[in-house]
């Protein structure tokens, strides 16, 4: 199986419209633990998108890193700038494709969250998208159904995360009171993998 | 809190619109994304610049203090939001003049991020960047974890230290030394009475009781170390000083700044009641206080509450903070 | 509105002890009432002095413009009282260089009676006085009655030009006709969001609901010309500019200066969002701008709102505004 | 019938205590139509004059003289430096006395009234204590008891007034609004006036 432009356009549609859909729910989940934007910057980001994407090339490395300027233009939220060094991990290795072999995704995803770790400067397990980045990058290696276990990787990470404390990035200032409380990233990451994958 | 605004969508470009229209003799708009403030008149040409940037509503940081012996451009985003790495790219192609650029601004994890990716940007133009980062709040995190502090209005002494030795024609490296030096001399402390309004979010950033009061909030609202009754301002001054002496302990013949600092509505007639106090400790310490800066130097735009910060000096950092500078919110010499 | 304060009974003695305490290469305690501020250095002997007084809770109006090029004394009383006649006088005394005094305030009837008293009492010691009253709020009487209207923020261009007539040698009459010139010159109006709160009294001036505004208000809270919803920021500037220019019609080519003025905690990020239009409006007269001045020039403390004052220049006026000037506050040149 | 630096002592006690007693209704008369100070301004003022009127001297001139000083120190409130005023026009007449005639009251309260009226460039009629002094002038000039006659001049006024609008002082700005509403100033003399002449 093969992902193309048109697998590309047609995810893009959904995570846009799951970004509307879940606007106040990041705000809120951001506006427990940090600042209160995560809504802003996830719709202002995929609205960017979808404004260019007719005009996305057929070379799906520029057509992401493309995307990955989109994120970086609209907004300087963390995890704008995040998807962004995520995006261009993956752009930089497609880059002159048309296509991506689903086999590469589990790798492309490891890679995008170490870039995103390296920019972050933060550790794996600090309840953070990266631990969302993570489950999926190992959950998918392998599999049968790799959208499946996608969508299952990141519902997995919300459980196992919930009860830890945060320790990076706004949310850290709460320290134990954010035991209990989900991470709005890992919340935004849930949302964008169920939607690329169709869950 | 009430604001006097139009859609809030547009608030900072007509804030900066404002601002260029009426000091156009400190103030330009650099390149198209319409965020980036360059001074009017570039520096010298082979100075080593200085660039900074950060969320908006916090005048006269960030972009107040872009002019002669402080800084060269600013990049500046929404309310309390990160700039983005393509805009803090095109405050740095401002602010270069073939001698390097210092990246000199407050420890945000967004604003570090986005400086990083900017950097790796103008990279590719062959424009050298350093980085120092304040992170002045001892608030925000304990000693051991010094470098987790954020950055809150000890940037001030930053931008002026740093903007000095650059107009003294000190290179890149030096420049970086000697705002890291200002950096780690430096330690704050704030308190908040009231909150302010993000015109975006249209309402307050936290609540809190008519009596109460909360020590260590960070300019953003972030929680601080304890909240609870108002107290008195001698009290109040107490305990910030008793925490930054704690943080940075003052001996016999240290030479201190200080700044005491309104986060907004909290006018200078209570500035000049605390710093009553601030002088008599810092006094009892030994020390010497050197140009005490008593004003709105970092603020949350309405909020009330007031900030201290300290600046320990040696004779480098003492002779570049008295040196000239000049921007509409801040002269010296 | 929540005030760091300690006993209030003490606010005025602290401030004033404070701001000493924290400038004190401009501003000392004269006599021995505790409420007269005069210059760190005396200004020039022979020079004509000025002098100014009034309540508490307004600064950099009074105190804060004691200095270089601006006034040499100013007698202060509670907050948002006037001084004793006592203590003008002393002031007055503070002031004289033996070429004469001009007492230079705002209208509101406690000053006037206190300074005519205290004009008195330096009479018998060979004082000379003049006056000129401030009464540049156009929402406080109709252009019939002018003479009546209160003086507030027009009091700083007053300051400012006679300042730079006294400075350059001019005889008490001719200060006096020169103030009396920038009096004339000057009409404001004020719009307040919030109210503020007088240390002693403990409670708000006035009561105004959450979405509510009022045009036309006095700086100690008196009532205005409308109170109603709050417009937006174009819609409030545009008003203001209306009823300034309806008193004081500009025409092609004529000369201005601007003043946007916050009340207190408006921030300055509102103020350049008006200012946008405030230019826009002067420009469309034909008028030019001459040193606009945004920032805070003369407040009520933690009061949420803001004044425009607009200062008509001829060549005279021009010249001594653009004079240099140095206080805590404000410099010019 | 003479005024003598007794005569005077008593009164002080009296007006002295009047004026805490009515704290609280001068504040808010004032309040209403002012700034609110009235109370501490009157309160402040008599005790001033309370902590040194063992050191007042016979010359009741000079004794009257030093009550002013007391006023014209302890606050520059409007009320203050016009009883200041009020004050010293009657010391300037009395000096070297050692008592008033009573007879010479009226005149002595009408040339204070005329003083005051110049200091605060208001006209009679305005609605101010000029008006209650204006009434306490006229009604004991050539009264039998003049006390009675004083105590019953302020009543008059504060009566005659309540209905017409103020024109002077802060309480201008109100204008047709203070129609039904006291003059502060005037509630303060009706006190001082009942309390100096014992009612
Ligand atoms: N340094 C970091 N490393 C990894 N993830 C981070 C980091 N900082 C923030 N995040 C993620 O981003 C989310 C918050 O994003 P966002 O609301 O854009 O942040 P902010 O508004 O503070 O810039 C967090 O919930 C977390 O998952
Ligand atoms: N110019 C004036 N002439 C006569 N009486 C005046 C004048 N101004 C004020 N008053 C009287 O003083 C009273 C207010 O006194 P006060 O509260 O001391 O004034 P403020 O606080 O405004 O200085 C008024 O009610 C009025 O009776
Ligand atoms: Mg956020
Ligand atoms: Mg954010
Ligand atoms: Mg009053
Ligand atoms: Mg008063």
């Amino acid at each position: 199986m093969t992902i193309t432009r048109d697998t590309l356009l047609a995810a893009i549609d959904r995570i846009t419209a799951a970004m509307e859909r879940d606007f106040d729910m990041l705000n809120s989940a951001d506006g427990a633990l940090g600042d209160g934007d995560l809504g802003v910057t996830m719709t202002r980001g995929m609205r960017a998108i979808t404004a260019m994407k007719d005009d996305l090339p057929n070379d799906i490395g520029m057509a992401l890193f493309q995307c990955a300027q989109a994120f970086t233009k609209s907004s300087g939220s963390s995890y704008g700038t995040l998807m962004a060094t995520g995006l261009m991990s993956a752009a930089k290795t497609l880059r002159g494709e048309e296509s991506i072999d689903t086999a590469n995704v589990p790798e492309l995803i490891a890679a995008a969250r170490d870039k995103m770790q390296e920019r972050g400067k933060a550790e794996l397990g600090g309840k953070t998208v990266l631990d969302s980045l993570d489950y999926v990058a190992k959950a998918t290696d392998g599999a049968d159904d790799m959208a499946q276990a996608a969508a299952d990787a990141v519902d997995q990470a919300m459980v196992d995360f919930r009860d830890k404390p945060a320790t990076v990035g706004r949310a850290r200032i709460f320290g134990e009171k954010s035991i209990g409380m989900d991470d709005p990233g890992m919340l935004a990451m849930q949302s964008v993998v169920k939607a690329a994958t169709g869950r | 809190m009430k604001k006097i605004l139009n859609n809030p969508e547009n608030y900072v470009d007509e804030m900066l619109a404002g601002m260029t229209a009426a000091h156009p003799e400190y103030y330009r708009l650099h390149g198209d994304s319409g965020k980036v403030v360059a001074r009017a008149k570039a520096g010298k040409s082979g100075k080593v610049g200085i660039v900074t940037g950060g969320g908006s509503g916090h005048l006269p940081v960030f972009t107040g203090y872009v002019g002669e012996g402080l800084l060269d451009a600013c990049a500046i985003g929404d309310v309390f939001a990160s700039p983005s790495a393509e805009q803090m790219a095109d405050a740095i192609r401002a602010a270069d003049s073939s001698a390097g650029v210092l990246r000199l601004y407050g420890n945000y994890g967004g604003d570090v991020m986005n400086f990083d990716m900017a950097g790796e940007l103008v990279e590719f133009e062959d424009i050298t960047c350093t980085t120092v980062l304040l992170a002045d709040d001892v608030a925000s995190a304990p000693p051991e974890e010094a470098e987790k502090r954020r950055g809150v209005a000890g940037m001030v002494y930053a931008f002026k230290i740093a903007g000095a030795a650059a107009e003294e024609g000190r290179d890149l490296d030096a420049v970086t030394a000697v705002a890291q030096k200002a950096a780690d001399a430096c330690r704050s402390i704030g308190a908040a009475l009231s909150p302010c309004t993000v015109p975006q979010a249209g309402k307050p950033t936290f609540e809190i009781a008519d009596d109460e009061m909360e020590m260590g909030m960070g300019i953003h609202g972030e929680p601080g170390v304890w909240r609870g009754k108002l107290k008195t301002a001698d009290d109040i001054a107490g305990e910030m000083m008793d925490r930054l002496l704690a943080d940075m302990p003052l001996t016999n013949g240290d030479r201190v700044s200080v700044m005491v600092n309104s986060l907004g509505a909290t006018p200078p007639e209570e500035l000049y009641i605390l710093y009553r106090m601030v002088k008599s400790r810092l006094e009892d310490a030994g020390a010497t206080i050197v140009m005490p800066l008593v004003g709105r130097y970092a603020t949350s735009m309405e909020m009330a509450g007031v900030s201290f910060t300290l600046c320990k000096l040696d004779d480098e950092l003492e002779k570049l903070l008295n040196a000239p500078c000049d921007c509409a919110f801040w002269r010296v010499g």
